[in-house]
Formats: structure tokens, C-alpha cells, sequence
């Protein structure tokens, strides 16, 4: 991509109606989320860990936004930190936490599992800097007025025609419903 | 158009009256009972009127069939196919379609009108009942069945308002379920009715494989196309099967055995169903079916005699019974017997004129009796009646009316009917059958007197009921009246519609049902081509029979005068008198039903042997017991045996070298390898697949 | 201040990525392994969004609103596998989770 | 002035401060809905207290100043003075924090609730999606603060709210989906989740969502409205606090002022719900028949309607300074109700005056703010009535048992939910 371009590109997202995106912000961000993503599997307390994972995902949903994004963030919110997290807390609260907050937090093969983790993060880490020159400097633009109504197009289609998704979408709700029905019967102690 | 474009309207608003009793009928007042259920049948009877009206009109006197189809109930969308005759295949369908031609429009008429008549009869007669919304509900579900089988424009839906109507049927018979004679006779009607439906069912299927249609116009064109010789064998077959079917519904001799007993019901219902309405769809069935029967001369002939036959057993049953409602029963039967005879004849249109008229008297007579069993408080015993005629002036009238009708006094309804079929048996388009005139002339005698012995011993001679009866003795109220009288005006005004032509008359009804019947006598190519048969040289012939008819019947009521006019408590019956082993035969119904307890039911043994049904069971209970599971218990004691054996074989020689062996070989040398990949961890499955991922990662960065 | 790339989020996902592998190969807890894994899906939507600003179309995040379905679904199965299993062993140790029966 | 305070003002079209990227002015915006959401709460108390007091028959506060009017503020000094009591068994951390989510979840939600077309920190293109979303993480807050104290009454009652809350927010959600459905019947045939676009459907399309396809509308509004009270674990569903069986609910470890940021998340969550009701279903800030009664008069009599109100309550204050007793104890109360009148009728002559000012449509500073003025009373006025209902249901109704809730929420709100939607949609397909 030719950096006149990328400069247009620059002064038309920084022209006033582009949200508050400053490279400070993603630092902030992107710090919180790493942080709180170590308290999570470092936490001897699961609540705490649970709370560390809503940082961990409120931090994400403010990147989203910075990726002109705005409807995953919602779901993001909605979905994850309004819906699953309190599943989470919920299953905290019903099994027997102060047995486990007592015992080791990590199991026998730890070190074997640390090293697989870090072999893949220097994976990543080779990765990245081998290919760094594939990556454009800045994205494509992204209307975000309208990120609602595109991303709809695409599930449910427009005009009498099919989206491209809506199958995908339809086959989601099943496997929510399967979902549903599958943690109804397990759960329950008597149907 | 409105009304022929909505005609399946017709048969849904009794369906809405019977749906809304089945849901809220327990909650419903009476006044709402009556408003919804008597309402749909009040409105599907206007309809029903509009709906003919128009027909008359679009179709100008040609009588072409209006057909109306909503859509294909039964059908196999093309994937199930038969092969027809001519090589063909066609495809199994059956729609959701109505007919309306005169016949069915005839039927449309008498059974909507005769229906609200009986309905608005009911709201008083049922008034003290318990379960009123059920009968209504009931009723209206008759109503609706009724409908359906008589505006099918196919064999399969007929067959579902056939099914509906016999399920009333029995619902309704078994009203008074407390009663276990009540409930016996819901199960009699019921099973003796299934022997017939199988027929019909057979017979149906059996026309519709060979001509390729359930539809009555397709089939009919069929008939009518010359491709099928006069006594084609598989059309015989199936016009047999239909007939059994209709024997069944129409209580035809060996399976009429329900229908007396069916009298347990409520009497509206015995008016409605057993004797105007659902008896006589085996007659519509036939009529329908008449292209058939047409090409099947002895299913024709087979039709005939079974007619005239139950006509005069069961009219001469009639001469003894005391149940007034079981001598109007076997009237019912007799008169059944005449219609099929006319049918049989290849006068349907007599036929079908006699349903007709039968439907007026014969629901009169139902519901007088009615009127009479209320006034007696139930009593329905006649030996305990007489001397009415001055306390209840309007049942008394109009059923003497109704009397004059069915015994064949003109110019009241049954005369012009009866005697049409008389003279057709003597003299139709298909032959002469001076034998079966004889036995209906017979019949004609019978009927007279035991229906003039009806009236004298009900409303003449002396009063033998007891005290406290007498005393409660009261006319009916005017819901029950009024019906008495519409329906007494039908009995005497019905039969002006077909005056024959030899009585100067123009015979209004068979010119309207021509159309249905004229085409196949103009189609079939049969040599002997059938003339009018009342021409001008018989005239005088046909004025000789229909005077010695009106004879007999003058007779036959003059007989019953002279024995039963002044009957007092300890009167005799004169055929007990002058012939006592003929009585006991008679009164109780010629052994019939102990002849069908010995032969099919099993209910009475000959020694210690069951014959029937339950004897079949008794005999298979025994073979199942001894032959069968000896045989088994012999297999066990082999199997036994044999697993002995196998037992020893599996311990010694399977579980030793060739199972232990190889666990042992897995143990020692093989299984600390296999543990390194599964050994219970979850998580270092989880370790593995991340193994597999940093494989793929780094053979994708260094490829 | 350099200017936030495609890679840079791409950085961060690793990170959330690789945290969340760690947690579910070395915690013994139940829960937390399915917080892990949660953690992980959220590696792969960040990478799709952020792909999806890159290529300047909407799929990427279509696929991220199906993932997050699918997060729905897993961790509503995997709650309920969990609480049964507590019901009749009444422990949320994975490692404890080794028998094929009881 | 600096340029940049003065160029969003300048701007001749109305965007909200967010849309225009004026970020001075969201700050502004946000102080003033922070202050207002605030006073609001602490009026809120008194009217609370007063109404149900009148509803029993008796008098409520009525010794600190006149009527009790300075009540909550002597209840808001007494609880910041009380010790902070923090249980010894509790987790320190989570105990000190769990407050704020909840407040912090109540007051987010605030950004994007439209008081007028541009009074509204921001116009997100995602609005409602937004407010639901963050009013759901409420829910985290209460959670935790049950099982940070480390007690069975506020473990019991945090479970039982948030299984109440993630209940209702289903049926809840639905029904906000049929009114969303209802913006997309426009000619291009998109709708919107943003909150400013969904009044400004109502708009073009004439009519308040509530009586759109009645009585669909009407249902998904009554669902809404009964689902929000249990939102909000308010009376009849406030059995997460029934202090016959739980003690206090969830909050039962609080004290002092952390107890009072949990009132404040919950009178503040309460206005909340009802502003969203109030935007999706009954017009926003729109006046009464804005289409009907349309003419530049009618406009002008509506716009003195907020000067009006607030004579009418300087009138009632005044009526109350002459209904004092004539007694010397009653002097100085006489006098702090007369100032409050005289504040009052100020006000009144204030509001009064913008109106006749900013009569005339143009787009003067004046006229501005005169709207805006319209706007923003006539949406408080409706989240008022609202208000109004939460205190009538305390006072009127029983509390529910809470498997009866479940039922309710799982078997009759949400099957009508789902059914309206599904309704509302063909219909939509139908009319469109």
C-alpha cells in the first residue's frame, strides 16, 4: 500500500468524526487486557479470576472499537461480560470453592505445559518478525455509521435476497438451542 | 356464486357447533347450547337452501354436477401411482372436494331440514337430561359427518363422513352410558356396522384400482364409456363389496341386527340418524354408485332380493313387537328393504323418492313416539298405553298422519312413493319381477296393520297404564310440537312432488334426478335398451296395482281395527291365538340374534364347544398353550444343554489362551507406550493438540 | 508515537492467545480452564476484527459474532457437564477427572 | 471564546456533542447528566418517602426544613459520616469495589440516552444494543458485592437477583427487538439501533411505537414495563431484598456510604430502564401531536409548558408557606418554603422568558435553547410518570414468591415476548 494513499486515509479518519483513537489508547488497552489476562490464570480464587476475565474482556470490546467495530463490541458486551461471565460466576458459587482455593492451583505437568506455551509464544514472536513487511501499515477504512445495518445485510440479506450468512445463522441458533437444551438436561436432577 | 363457491362452508357449521361443545360445552349455559349447536344446524340448512337454488340455477335443468374441490387431503403427489385397465397409470388421490348434484342436492335438503327439525325437537326433549351439551355436541358432529359423506365427490372422503356418521352413531346410542344394555347396543351398531365398512372399503379401493379414480364423476364417465362389458366380473365384485358396505349402514338382512337395539338411544337420535338420515347413506351409496351397479347386473339382481326379502322379515317382526320405538325400528328396516328393492330394480329414482318421503314420515313417527314415551314418562311398553288420543291431540294427529303415509293411503307422501316401487318391480327397465312384487305387496299388507296396530293400541281402547302415570299425562311443549307439525305437513305434502305420470302427474322429483340416473341407461350399450317403462299400454295395468295396494293397506288397517280398537288390559293377540309356534317366532325376532350368538359371537355354546369368533380364540388359546409353547419349552431344554457345553468351552479354552494372552502381552511390553499418549489427563491431550499446532506452525513459517 | 498497525493487535492477540493456552494446560480448576479457553476464542475474534480492518470487510467480524455464539453454546455446555460432574464427584479438579466410569 | 467551544455551538445542524466530535462539550454534557442523574436520585428519595408515606395515610418527613424537604440531605450527610464497615471474613478488594460497577454500570448508560435530538453526550450507531449491554453488567456488580461479603443472606440474595435479572433481560430484550423491527419500516427498509434514530422513526412515521400495530406495540410495552421493575429489583419483583426473608438482600454486609452508592445504582438504573422505555415506545422527547397540532402557535404554547410546571409548583410551595401554622415554631420552616417558592417561580420566570424569546424557528441561540429546553422536559416528564409508577407498584403491590417469578419470567413473558415478535415481524413484512 503507497503511503500517499495510507496519508489520505490518515487525514480523513482523524478528521473529526473518528472516534477518539489514539495510539495511547491502544497501550492502555491492550496493556489492561494482557494484565488481566495473567491474573486470570494466575488467580488462586476462581471470583477472581472471573473478574480479572471481564477486564481482560471489557478492554477487548475497547478494541473492537478502536477497529471501527462497534456492533461485535456490543455483542461482546452483551454476550460475554452480561451473559456468560455471570453463567460463570453463578457455577463459581455453586461448587465447592473453598476446598479448591486451598489446594495446588497448578497440576502435575505444568512445566511441561509452560514450555509447550512459551515454544508457541516464541512461535508467534518468530513469526511476526519474519513477517512483519506482509502487514499494511493502517486498514482499510470501515464505514462505522452503518456497521449495524452492513453486518446485517450480510446475515439476514436485503431486498427478498438471502444473505450470505443466514445459513450460517440459522445454524447457529440450532446449535444455541442444542446448547440450551443439552445444559437444561445435564443440570437438572430430575427432567 | 356465492353459495356454490362456499359449499364446503356447508358441512363446517355444524362442525363449529360440535368443536365448541367439545371445548367449552361443559361451561356453556343451555340457552348456549342451543344458540350455538341448533344455530349452525338452523344456518346450515339456509345455506343449504341457497345453495340448491343456485345450483337449479347454474345448472338450467341439465343437472350437470357441480364439483368443488379445496384441496388433496390423500394423495401421492404423483409417487404412488396405479395402474389402470387401459394401461395407464393414474395417481392415489383424494380430495378434499364437494359434489353437488340433484341427488346430492336432495339429500343436501331433507337431511339439513329434517336435521334442524329433529334439533329444535331436541331442546325439549332433552331438557331434563343430564350430558346436554354432549348430545348436542354429538348431534352436531352427526350433522357434520352426514354432510361430508353426502357432498363427497369421492369415494375416500364419503368414506371419512361414513366413518364420522357410524361414530355418531355409537356415541349416541351409547348416550345413556349407565345403561349397560345401552352400551351393548353402541357396541353391537358399532361392530356389526365395521363388517360392513370393510366392504365398502374393499369395494372402494377395488373400483378404484381397476377404473383409476376415487372420484364419482371420473368414475362415472368411466362406466358410461363403453370400455367395461354388462356383467364385467371385477365391477360385479366391487358393486358386491359396496353393497355389503351398504347393508351395514342400511341395516340390510344379515347384518340389520343392530339397528332394534339401537333404539336404547335417545329418541331424537333414533329419529335422526336410525331412521331418517344415516340408514339411508347405504341407498345414497348405492344411488351414487349406480354407473357401477348398472354394468352389474347380478350385483343388481343380489340387491333386489336382499331388499324385498329384509322387507318382509322384518315387517313381519313387526306384527308382534310392544316396544313402540322396536316396531318402529323394524318399520325402519322394512322400509329399507323397499328402497334397495327399487335400487335393485334399477329404479333409483323410486328409490330415492321413497328415501325421501321416508325421512319425513318415518322422523315424524320417531319423534311422535318421543312425544308419547315423554307424555308416559318413559313407559314405552304399548301393552301399557291406549286411550290417548284426546290427551295429547297434537302427537295423536300428526302421527296418525305419519300412519296414513307409511301405510300407503293416498294422497298422502308414502302412496305415490311405494307404489312407484311396487310398479317398478313389477314392470322396470331391466325386467319384471312379479315375485319380488309379491313379497313388497306383502310387505304393504304388514305394514298396514302393525302400523294401524301401533295407533289403537297407543291412542285407542282402554287405558291400561298405571295410576300415577295417567296422572302426568300432558301434551309436549312447543319446541317439540312444532316439529311434529312441519314435519306432519311433509309427510302429506312430500309425495305431491313425484306424482307419476299415470296419475296425470308429471313426476317432478324423477325429472329433477333424471340427469343422474338417464345418462348411463342412454351410455350403457346394453342390447335390451330400456323403454319407458310406464307407457301408455300399461297404464291401466299400473291403475289395477296401485288400487290393490291402497286395497291391502285399507285391509291390513281394517284387520288391526277389528282386533286391537278396543283393546282392554287382558287383550290377546290374535296371532298368538291362531297360530302360537309362528307368535314365538316372531316375537322374538325369528332367533336371529341367538342364531349369530351360536354362529359368530361364541356367546352360547352347543355342549362345551364354542363356535365364532370366540370359539376361533378359545381353540388358538389351546394350540398356543400346548402345541406351541411345548415347543418352545422343548428348544429351552436344548439350548440349556447346549449352553453347558459352550460354558466349559468359553472358561477353559476362549477366556484362558485367547483372552488373557494378549491382555497379558498388552501389559508388559505394550502398554507403557500407549500411556504416553492417553493417560488420563485431559489437559495433556490438550498439550498433544498443542504439539500438533506448533508442527503445523513451524512447518508453515519455514516452509 | 508510532502509528497502531494491524500487527499491533495482532501482538496483543498472540499474547491473550498464548495466556489462554497456558491456563488451560497447567490449572487445575475446571472453571478457570473454560475461563482459558474463553480467553482464547477472544485471541481469535480480536485477529479476525483487527483482519477484517485490514482487508476493509465486514466477514471478519461476522466471523467473530459467530464465534462469540459458539462461545455462548460451549460455555453453557461445558457449566453444565461441570455442575453435573460436581453433583456426583464433588470436585473441580481436572486432574481428578480421570476415570472413563464410576 | 475558544474556537472550540464556540464551533459546536455554531454548528447549524443539531448533532450531539459525540457525533460532532466536540469532545469539550461531552465532558460539559456528561457533568450536567452526572449532576442531574444525581439530584434527581436524591429527590427521588424525598418524593419516594413523601408518596409512600401519603399512600399509608400518614405525613412522611416533615421535621428537617419544610415538608422535609432537606431529608435526603441530611440522609446523605449522615450515611458519608457513618464508619465503613468492611466484615473480616469478606474479600477486602472485591467488597470495595463492587459498588462501583454497579454505579459505574447505571451511569454508563446515561452517554447515549437521548434527552433531545442533539441533548445526548453521544449518538451511538449502536444505542440500545449499548444500554442493554451495559445495564446488564448491573447484574456483575450485585453478584460479586453477595459473595464478597462472605454471608449466606447476601450470597442468597445476589443469586436470586441475578437469576432474576439475566431472566427478565430475555423477554426484555425481545420486546426491544419488535420496537427495533418497527424503525425498519421506512422506504429503504433499515432500521436502527441508535437511541436519537429510533425517536426520530417515530417521527417520520407518525406515530408513538406503544399504538404502532396495535395493540402489538402496546404489548411489547407492557412487557418491557414489567420487565424493567424486575431489572431494577424493585417492588413487586424485590424479593432479591425482601427484608422478611433475606434481611437486606445483597447488601446486607454494606454500610454507609458504600451502601448508598448501591441506592444510588439503583435509583439511577431505575431512570435509566424507564428513559429507555421512554425512547423506544413513547416518542422521546417529542411533544404531545407533534403532527397534528403542528402550527408555529401550537409550538409556542407547548414551549410554555416548563415555565407553566414550574409555577404550578411555586403556587403549590406558596399555598403551603399559607397553610403553615401561625405558631413561632413554624417561622423559620415558613420562611425556607417561601425562598423555595421564590426559587421556584424564578425558575418559572426564566423558563418563561426563553420561551417567549425563542418563539420565532430560526436557529438563534435563544431559539436553541429554547428547544432544547422543550425537549429535554417533555422526556423527563415522561420518565417522571414512570417514576411516579415504580413508587405507586411499591406501594400498592405484594411481593412475588420467586419460583412464581421464574414462571413468570420464563413461561408468560417470554413466550408473549418471542410470539409479539414474531407478530410484529410478519406484520411488518405485511405492511410494508
Amino acid at each position: 500500500m503507497n503511503l500517499a494513499m495510507n496519508s489520505a486515509l490518515n487525514s480523513t479518519i482523524n478528521s473529526g468524526m473518528a472516534p477518539v483513537a489514539t495510539p495511547w489508547f491502544f497501550y492502555v488497552l491492550a496493556g489492561v487486557a494482557v494484565i488481566s489476562g495473567v491474573l486470570v490464570i494466575t488467580r488462586r480464587n476462581a471470583v477472581h479470576a472471573a473478574l480479572a476475565l471481564i477486564v481482560t474482556l471489557l478492554a477487548v470490546t475497547g478494541l473492537y472499537l478502536m477497529l471501527y467495530a462497534p456492533f461485535v463490541a456490543g455483542v461482546q458486551i452483551i454476550v460475554y461480560a452480561g451473559g456468560i461471565m455471570v453463567l460463570f460466576l453463578f457455577v463459581i458459587m455453586l461448587v465447592n470453592i473453598d476446598r479448591s482455593s486451598k489446594e495446588r492451583r497448578f497440576n502435575r505437568i505444568w512445566a511441561v505445559g509452560l514450555g509447550a506455551a512459551c515454544a508457541l509464544l516464541a512461535l508467534f514472536v518468530f513469526a511476526f518478525t519474519k513477517g512483519k513487511a506482509l502487514f499494511p501499515d493502517r486498514g482499510m477504512p470501515l464505514a462505522e455509521g452503518s456497521n449495524t445495518q452492513e453486518i446485517a445485510k450480510m446475515l439476514y440479506g436485503e431486498a427478498g435476497r438471502m444473505g450470505q450468512y443466514t445459513f450460517a445463522f440459522e445454524i447457529a441458533s440450532l446449535l444455541l438451542l442444542v446448547a440450551i437444551l443439552g445444559a437444561v438436561i445435564m443440570t437438572k436432577k430430575k427432567i | 356464486m356465492f353459495f356454490l363457491d362456499h359449499i364446503w362452508l356447508i358441512p363446517l357449521f355444524p362442525a363449529f357447533g360440535a368443536a365448541m361443545m367439545f371445548f367449552f360445552g361443559r361451561r356453556l349455559q343451555k340457552a348456549t347450547v342451543n344458540a350455538i349447536c341448533v344455530g349452525a344446524v338452523v344456518v346450515a340448512f339456509l345455506f343449504a337452501c341457497f345453495t340448491v337454488v343456485e345450483y337449479t340455477h347454474f345448472a338450467h335443468g341439465t343437472g350437470r354436477p357441480l364439483e368443488k374441490i379445496v384441496y388433496t387431503w390423500l394423495g401421492g403427489n404423483g409417487h404412488l401411482n396405479f395402474l389402470k385397465k387401459d394401461g395407464t397409470t393414474a395417481s392415489f388421490n383424494a380430495d378434499a372436494g364437494f359434489l353437488l348434484d340433484p341427488l346430492s342436492s336432495i339429500w343436501l335438503l331433507f337431511v339439513t331440514g329434517v336435521g334442524m327439525l329433529i334439533h329444535i325437537y331436541s331442546v325439549g326433549y332433552m331438557a331434563h337430561e343430564g350430558g346436554y351439551y354432549r348430545f348436542f355436541g354429538y348431534m352436531n358432529l352427526f350433522m357434520f359427518s352426514m354432510l361430508t359423506l353426502i357432498l363427497a365427490n369421492n369415494y375416500m372422503l364419503l368414506f371419512v363422513g361414513w366413518e364420522g356418521v357410524g361414530l355418531c352413531s355409537y356415541l349416541l346410542i351409547g348416550f345413556y352410558f349407565h345403561r349397560k344394555s345401552a352400551t351393548d347396543a353402541a357396541n353391537k351398531a358399532f361392530i356389526v356396522n365395521r363388517i360392513g365398512d370393510a366392504g365398502f372399503i374393499l369395494g372402494a379401493l377395488t373400483l378404484s384400482w381397476y377404473l383409476g379414480s376415487f372420484r364419482f364423476t371420473d368414475i362415472n364417465a368411466l362406466a358410461h364409456s363403453g370400455h367395461f362389458a354388462i356383467g364385467d366380473p371385477v365391477l360385479t365384485i366391487a358393486a358386491l363389496l359396496l353393497f355389503v358396505g351398504a347393508c351395514g349402514k342400511s341395516a340390510q338382512l344379515p347384518l340389520y341386527v343392530w339397528l332394534p337395539d339401537a333404539m336404547e338411544g335417545p329418541t331424537p337420535v333414533s329419529a335422526l340418524i336410525h331412521a331418517a338420515t344415516m340408514v339411508t347413506a347405504g341407498v345414497y351409496m348405492v344411488a351414487r354408485s349406480n354407473a357401477v351397479f348398472v354394468l352389474a347386473p347380478t350385483a343388481m339382481k343380489t340387491v333386489a332380493i336382499i331388499g324385498a326379502l329384509t322387507a318382509v322379515f322384518a315387517a313381519s317382526i313387526g306384527l308382534v313387537q310392544n316396544d313402540i320405538k322396536r316396531v318402529l325400528a323394524y318399520s325402519t328396516v322394512s322400509q329399507l328393504g323397499y328402497m334397495f328393492l327399487a335400487l335393485g330394480v334399477g329404479a333409483f329414482a323410486a328409490g330415492v323418492f321413497h328415501v325421501f318421503t321416508h325421512a319425513f314420515f318415518k322422523a315424524l313417527l320417531f319423534l311422535g313416539a318421543g312425544s308419547v314415551i315423554h307424555a308416559m314418562s318413559g313407559e314405552q311398553d304399548m301393552r301399557n298405553m291406549g286411550d290417548l288420543r284426546g290427551r295429547i291431540p297434537t302427537t295423536y294427529k300428526t302421527m296418525l298422519i305419519a300412519t296414513l303415509a307409511i301405510a300407503g293411503i293416498p294422497p298422502l307422501a308414502g302412496f305415490f312413493s311405494k307404489d312407484e316401487i311396487l310398479w317398478q318391480a313389477y314392470r322396470s327397465a331391466y325386467g319384471s319381477f312379479p315375485y319380488l312384487w309379491l313379497i313388497g305387496f306383502g310387505t304393504a299388507l304388514m305394514t298396514a296393520f302393525y302400523m294401524a296396530r301401533l295407533i289403537f293400541l297407543t291412542f285407542y281402547g282402554q287405558p291400561r297404564m298405571s295410576h300415577e302415570v295417567e296422572h302426568h299425562i300432558h301434551e309436549s311443549p312447543k319446541s317439540m310440537t312444532g316439529p311434529l307439525v312441519v314435519l306432519a305437513i311433509g309427510s302429506v305434502c312430500a309425495g305431491w312432488l313425484g306424482v307419476p305420470a299415470s296419475l296425470g302427474g308429471t313426476n317432478a322429483f324423477g325429472k329433477f334426478l333424471e340427469p343422474v340416473f338417464a345418462q348411463e341407461t342412454a351410455a350403457s350399450v346394453a342390447p335390451t335398451a330400456p323403454q319407458e317403462p310406464a307407457g301408455e299400454e300399461h297404464r291401466g295395468l299400473e291403475w289395477m296395482l296401485m288400487v290393490l295396494s291402497v286395497v291391502a293397506a285399507v285391509v291390513g288397517g281394517g284387520w288391526a281395527y277389528g282386533y286391537y280398537a278396543n283393546a282392554g288390559k287382558g287383550y290377546t293377540e290374535p296371532i298368538a291365538v291362531q297360530a302360537p309356534p309362528l307368535y314365538t317366532a316372531l316375537y322374538n325376532k325369528w332367533f336371529v340374534d341367538e342364531a349369530y350368538d351360536y354362529a359368530f359371537t361364541g356367546r352360547r355354546k352347543i355342549g362345551d364347544v364354542r363356535l365364532g369368533a370366540m370359539g376361533a380364540g378359545e381353540a388358538s388359546s389351546w394350540f398356543d398353550a400346548k402345541i406351541i409353547d411345548g415347543a418352545v419349552n422343548d428348544v429351552g431344554w436344548v439350548t440349556r444343554a447346549v449352553a453347558t457345553l459352550s460354558k466349559w468351552w468359553d472358561k477353559w479354552i476362549i477366556d484362558g489362551p485367547l483372552v488373557n494372552g494378549p491382555a497379558i502381552l498388552c501389559r508388559f511390553p505394550l502398554s507403557p507406550i500407549a500411556r504416553l499418549f492417553e493417560w488420563g489427563l485431559v489437559q495433556w491431550y490438550a498439550l498433544v493438540m498443542v504439539a500438533g499446532l506448533l508442527g503445523f506452525g513451524v512447518y508453515y513459517v519455514w516452509k | 508515537m508510532v502509528p497502531i498497525t494491524t500487527l499491533h493487535y495482532l501482538v496483543v492477540a498472540a499474547a491473550l492467545f498464548v495466556l489462554g493456552v497456558i491456563g488451560v494446560l497447567i490449572r487445575r480448576n475446571v472453571v478457570i480452564v473454560l475461563m482459558s479457553i474463553e480467553l482464547i476464542l477472544n485471541a481469535v475474534n480480536l485477529n479476525l476484527v483487527a483482519f477484517s480492518r485490514m482487508w476493509g470487510n465486514l466477514h471478519g467480524q461476522l466471523f467473530a459474532i459467530f464465534i462469540v455464539v459458539d462461545a455462548a453454546a460451549e460455555a453453557a455446555v461445558g457449566l453444565g457437564i461441570l455442575i453435573a460432574f460436581f453433583r456426583n464427584k464433588e470436585t473441580v479438579n481436572v486432574d481428578e477427572i480421570d476415570l472413563l466410569k464410576w | 471564546m475558544p474556537n472550540f467551544i464556540m464551533s459546536y455551538l455554531d454548528s447549524k445542524e443539531a448533532l450531539t456533542p459525540g457525533s460532532a466530535g466536540s469532545q469539550f462539550w461531552a465532558l460539559i454534557y456528561v457533568l450536567i447528566i452526572f449532576a442531574g442523574v444525581s439530584v434527581a436520585v436524591i429527590a427521588m428519595n424525598w418524593i419516594e418517602r413523601k408518596l409512600l408515606a401519603h399512600f399509608q395515610v400518614r405525613l412522611g418527613p416533615m421535621r428537617v426544613g419544610p415538608h422535609g424537604l432537606l431529608q435526603p440531605i441530611a440522609d446523605a450527610v449522615k450515611l458519608m459520616i457513618k464508619e465503613d464497615i468492611i466484615p473480616a471474613e469478606a474479600d477486602q478488594l472485591v467488597f470495595w469495589f463492587a459498588p462501583m460497577i454497579g454505579l459505574l454500570a447505571a451511569f454508563t448508560v446515561y452517554t447515549v440516552i437521548p434527552f433531545g435530538p442533539s441533548q445526548a453526550v453521544s449518538d451511538m450507531n449502536i444505542g440500545i444494543l449499548f444500554m442493554l449491554g451495559v445495564s446488564s453488567l448491573g447484574v456483575l456488580g450485585i453478584v460479586v458485592a453477595g459473595w464478597a461479603s462472605n454471608s449466606h443472606y447476601p450470597l442468597i440474595g445476589a443469586l436470586r437477583s441475578s437469576a432474576q435479572m439475566v431472566s427478565y433481560e430475555v423477554a426484555m430484550g425481545l420486546a426491544v427487538v419488535s420496537a427495533i423491527l418497527m424503525t425498519s419500516l421506512n422506504a429503504s427498509g433499515t432500521g436502527t439501533l441508535s437511541m436519537i434514530g429510533i425517536v426520530q422513526a417515530q417521527q417520520q412515521q407518525g406515530v408513538w411505537f406503544i399504538f404502532k400495530f396495535f395493540p402489538l406495540g402496546l404489548i411489547a410495552f407492557a412487557i418491557f414495563a414489567i420487565a424493567m421493575v424486575a431489572e431494577t429489583n424493585r417492588a413487586p419483583f424485590d424479593l432479591a431484598e425482601a427484608e422478611s426473608e433475606l434481611t437486606a438482600g445483597y447488601h446486607t454486609e454494606y454500610s454507609g456510604l458504600r451502601w448508598s452508592l448501591f441506592m444510588l445504582a439503583e435509583y439511577a438504573a431505575m431512570i435509566a430502564v424507564s428513559s429507555i422505555a421512554v425512547t423506544l415506545w413513547l416518542g422521546g422527547w417529542m411533544r404531545p401531536f407533534p403532527n397534528l397540532l403542528h402550527a408555529p402557535a401550537w409550538d409556542f404554547i407547548f414551549s410554555l409548558f416548563p415555565g407553566l410546571t414550574f409555577l404550578a409548583l411555586a403556587a403549590i410551595a406558596l399555598i403551603g408557606v399559607a397553610r403553615m401554622p401561625a405558631h413561632s415554631f413554624f417561622r423559620i420552616q415558613r420562611i425556607g418554603l417561601a425562598v423555595f417558592a421564590a426559587l421556584l417561580g424564578f425558575v418559572a420566570l426564566l423558563l418563561l422568558v426563553i420561551a417567549v424569546a425563542g418563539r420565532s424557528a430560526d436557529m438563534s441561540v435563544a431559539g436553541r435553547f429554547n428547544d432544547g429546553i422543550d425537549h429535554v422536559y417533555w422526556f423527563v416528564l415522561k420518565v417522571a410518570v414512570f417514576m411516579y409508577l415504580f413508587i405507586w407498584y411499591r406501594a400498592t403491590w405484594p411481593r412475588y414468591r420467586f419460583d412464581q417469578l421464574m414462571k413468570i419470567g420464563w413461561k408468560v413473558m417470554l413466550p408473549i415476548s418471542l410470539g409479539v415478535l414474531i407478530v410484529t415481524a410478519i406484520v411488518g413484512v405485511i405492511f410494508s
